[in-house]
């Protein structure tokens, strides 16, 4: 059939989608796949006023927040597995700087699905009696979450209402110029953050005929219709990891730990990782050949057999 | 055998909450060595939820976090973190583990803030899945040092419900699961009374009195009618835990008593 | 060259309502020709949809079903049939197809049962995913043989809507697509009054008269102020139907006229 | 680890399972995955009043219509495609034997989804303004579907109530004796189905070992913790067929739709291919070896070159 235009853009042209004061969610759960040189190239280009919407995307979180970058947080949890609390994030909701909305990983991902799912609102039962519902952020509590009554008896619900970010930015295993997305390993809530947002950027290890992904159809997470720009980024998620391809780098993840005590120390990390390397290969050079290359899985196990606990 | 230590005690107390057939959603720490324990043991069927979407892993080496690619490799299934929570809410999952920063007399749990939520003394990761499990799995467990800042009379944020303000709460609130069943701590196991619904004293670690436990706690705290002594695990139990499911010490401390 | 059939007038005609880039909701037969040949000319970007859980597949053999393993092998994604659907909702579907054994002036179909429903005369199959479609899609297009049996005053059972009881109807319905925009017929291609939300006559095949297309209506039908005639398709899209697409002529009768 | 026990049951054991008078959901799309060898099990058992919960599943409520064992039918669709109507189910239909409630595919799969998520109800928006509302089979209208309002706002959306169906009969590639299954091609709605149902019984064309099933844990359909029973029984889904196994077998399928053109052909064939065999193996051997091979897939492209078109 006839040729279809490709969504493959630069990771600068990406960046440019989310404007200042603009929502966002990010993908990856833990330490793994958070698209983090999206997030570097963000930073280089400076935004403020940001809008998170999020569930486990500690690393993006954390470092738009030591870049002072971060208005409101929508979110259910955010920790270092290993490390402890994310102390810039931390210490910006401490100071007033950044207001938070909290929730519960299945309030987060119930509204973010009523948003995919085209429906005014979800209903759910968790979160009930708890002050996450008792004690508003910066949303007016009623339009977070009601309790209703079933139309069918007397059972009592949640209902939550959907949260609809202007851009999700995921980072995956390999798409092909069309935009149809592969991951290997949990999928965290990826399916749900791009179908409730408005433009989707994703950034990939490997940019792969569609040949490749029609061998496979079982393992795609977003068809091209989901898609909007595809940015081809290999090691895109450092130091967080990528099933089937790298591990997440903990001494670098420790690095930043340690510099993210004080926020002096973060200022030259963010200069050296982040504004002082022009592009996303400036910082692979930076990290070096031999450090990229230790933190490649064991192709039989699909990870590094001697694990860092932090 | 080197003494057996307060993590010890708390490793193999976790592990025999966990029955044969059950699925228990787990976390990091603790509880992963818990429930590899009682996998090891008593409980081979127990089917472990992680809540990044991974179910029933292969215990092959330790893992680092729930996303953590030694639980994915060679799981039985992975999918994402909604299907694992919706097992929750769909009364799938007969018990989890969670850890807090404050717990009071009913089992509410504060893993949000320490001072006032919008300028936070300290400011914690909040509830991720804890709040999840605590409302919908049919039973939990609670993994908590003993401390007067932990075992507080009133917790500064409630963002995960025990029984609430006490009998009839959650039921009250639409939350589907039975509630915390136990506290496992470093000097104690505790319960909650079956009509009161206030935490009590149940087991006593070798070496431990009530006032100790009282005394590390912030609110009145009585012993069970039915308080025993915590014998010390056998050498079985303590044999996997030093040289198969931890062999490092990564989660479970040694010696420190 | 052979005479053109009225089967091939339908799937170029039906061919033309599908734009590039759009998301197409498609079910078996015509539509699928359709879909295909839109795919192979005008629109070679037309992401196609179908409701067993099939997403885009590659177009090499037609199929003999929406579950057709000829559709899955080569997709670019395989899932279930909430996931086809849920496109539906979410609104990302721009056009569907759809066939019936009745429609009415506003476009509402049956394909439940002819008589009563509890004694039916004939039980039809269902609705299956044409509410769907008709509810959500941003627009939809009904495929039918002009017949005094199927252009009826009043369907027997609406299981799907159209326009429902004409302007305004579907808005308070709550249905989120916008309802029928053509209806294809094997003698002149129908359409909508954008006020009155009727149906009009707005293209005549060749040989075709407004009266003949009337008589085939059981409810009064006018032609549309820009009735047009229908040229004939040009020999690239007949070559392609013919000898690429379906050559066997399964869902695309020949000569028949 | 310690052994676990094995769900492995024989076909007989697990169609003792369906009692008369419960409710049923089978899995499978048009013609493809059915669990066809259970439904001619449950025949040869003989069962009465029988309700299915249904969507695309019509090769298994034809035949059970065809044995006189149903009594009602939720669904949404029962057509042969490339053949026609549902003869026996339609006829049973129409002479009032077989009491049916109309639903949208999204209406169904809503259902059945909305017990398996726990909840009371699913908000949705098809099925609005039409006669499938307004129109009760066996159900009170206000049991199966209600019209409300969000409770963010004014958008109207309907909701649909649980169904829980007592059994739900899966039929899927293959399996461990723990009961994780996994399926190849479309999962058509056995998700929902299974997490709806009281009881899941899967029936497998391969009995796999676990480290199989671990091997490609993304292909998990069914974790052990959903599956009460296993059954093996290659060609289990015969006549329609399973992908990367069999196509379906377009000539038998053929003789049953001329068959059921009238009632006594319907018992005539009835009583060859289900009464008159007394397992499933005396089934396959009644086909032929030569015919059931001849179904096999070509393992390059995962379905029969030649399609037959009904």
């Amino acid at each position: 059939m006839a040729a279809t235009p490709s969504k493959l853009v630069s990771l600068v042209e990406a960046a440019q989608a989310v404007a200042s004061g603009a929502s966002l969610t990010a993908g990856g759960f833990a330490h793994s796949h958070q698209p983090l040189a999206f997030t570097r190239e963000l930073i280089r280009q400076g935004r403020s006023r940001l809008t998170l919407m999020s569930v486990a995307e500690c690393w993006v979180a954390e470092f738009l927040a030591a870049a002072g970058m971060l208005e409101k947080v929508y979110f259910s949890n955010f920790m270092f597995e290993g490390y402890g609390r994310c102390q810039r994030f931390s210490k910006a909701v401490e100071a007033g700087a950044v207001a938070v909305e909290d929730h519960s990983h299945f309030g987060m991902v119930s509204r973010l699905m009523a948003a995919g799912l085209g429906l005014p609102f979800m209903p759910m039962k968790a979160m009930a009696g708890t002050d996450i519902l008792a004690i508003s952020g910066f949303e007016p509590p009623d339009r977070k979450a009601r309790r209703m009554q079933s139309p069918f008896g007397h059972e009592v619900v949640t209902a939550v209402s959907p949260l609809r970010p202007d851009v999700a930015v995921i980072h995956a295993a390999r798409a092909d110029r069309l935009g149809n997305v592969q991951l290997f390993g949990t999928t965290s809530v990826i399916e749900e953050q791009a179908r409730a947002a408005g433009t989707v950027i994703v950034t990939v290890e490997e940019i792969v005929d569609t040949d490749i992904i029609r061998r496979q159809p079982e393992m795609t997470l977003l068809p091209a219709l989901m898609v909007d720009m595809v940015v081809h980024l290999p090691y895109g998620a450092h130091p967080t990891g990528v099933y089937g391809y790298y591990d997440h780098d903990s001494a670098h993840l420790a690095d930043y730990y340690a510099a993210s005590r004080t926020e002096p120390d973060t200022a030259v990390w963010l200069d050296r990782w982040a504004h002082g390397l022009p592009d996303h290969f400036d910082y692979l050079d930076a990290l070096g050949m031999t450090r990229l290359l230790q933190l490649r899985v064991d192709p039989a196990l699909g990870y590094l057999r001697e694990a860092s606990h932090g | 055998m080197a003494e057996v230590s307060r993590d010890e005690y708390m490793a193999v107390a976790a592990s025999r909450e966990i029955r044969d057939s059950d699925t228990a959603f787990i976390g990091t720490g603790l509880p992963m060595v818990a429930a590899y324990l009682a996998k090891a043991t008593h409980a081979p069927r127990v089917n472990l939820v992680f809540e990044s979407g991974i179910i029933d892993p292969r215990p092959v080496d330790l893992a680092t976090g729930v996303g953590d690619y030694r639980l994915a490799h060679g799981s039985t299934k992975i999918a994402g973190t909604f299907y694992a929570l919706s097992l929750l809410q769909q009364g799938k999952v007969d018990i989890g583990f969670l850890g807090t920063a404050e717990i009071d007399a009913y089992g509410n749990l504060n893993s949000t803030v320490i001072g006032p939520y919008h300028r936070p003394k300290v400011r914690l990761p909040g509830s991720g899945g804890a709040n999840d499990i605590a409302s919908m799995a049919k039973r939990f467990v609670v993994i908590a040092r003993l401390d007067r800042k932990r075992f507080v009379e009133k917790v500064q944020y409630l963002t995960t419900p025990g029984f609430l303000t006490g009998p009839g709460a959650r039921e009250a609130a639409g939350l589907p699961g039975a509630g915390p069943v136990r506290v496992i701590s470093d000097r104690a196991i505790l319960g909650f009374g079956p009509d009161s619904k206030r935490m009590r004293i149940e087991r006593l670690y070798p070496g431990e009195t009530l006032a100790a436990v009282q005394e590390h706690c912030a609110f009145p705290i009585e012993a069970s009618p039915s308080l025993e002594a915590e014998p010390e695990p056998d050498a079985h139990l303590l044999r996997l835990l030093r040289e198969v499911i931890d062999p490092k010490g990564v989660y479970v401390g040694r010696g420190e008593r």
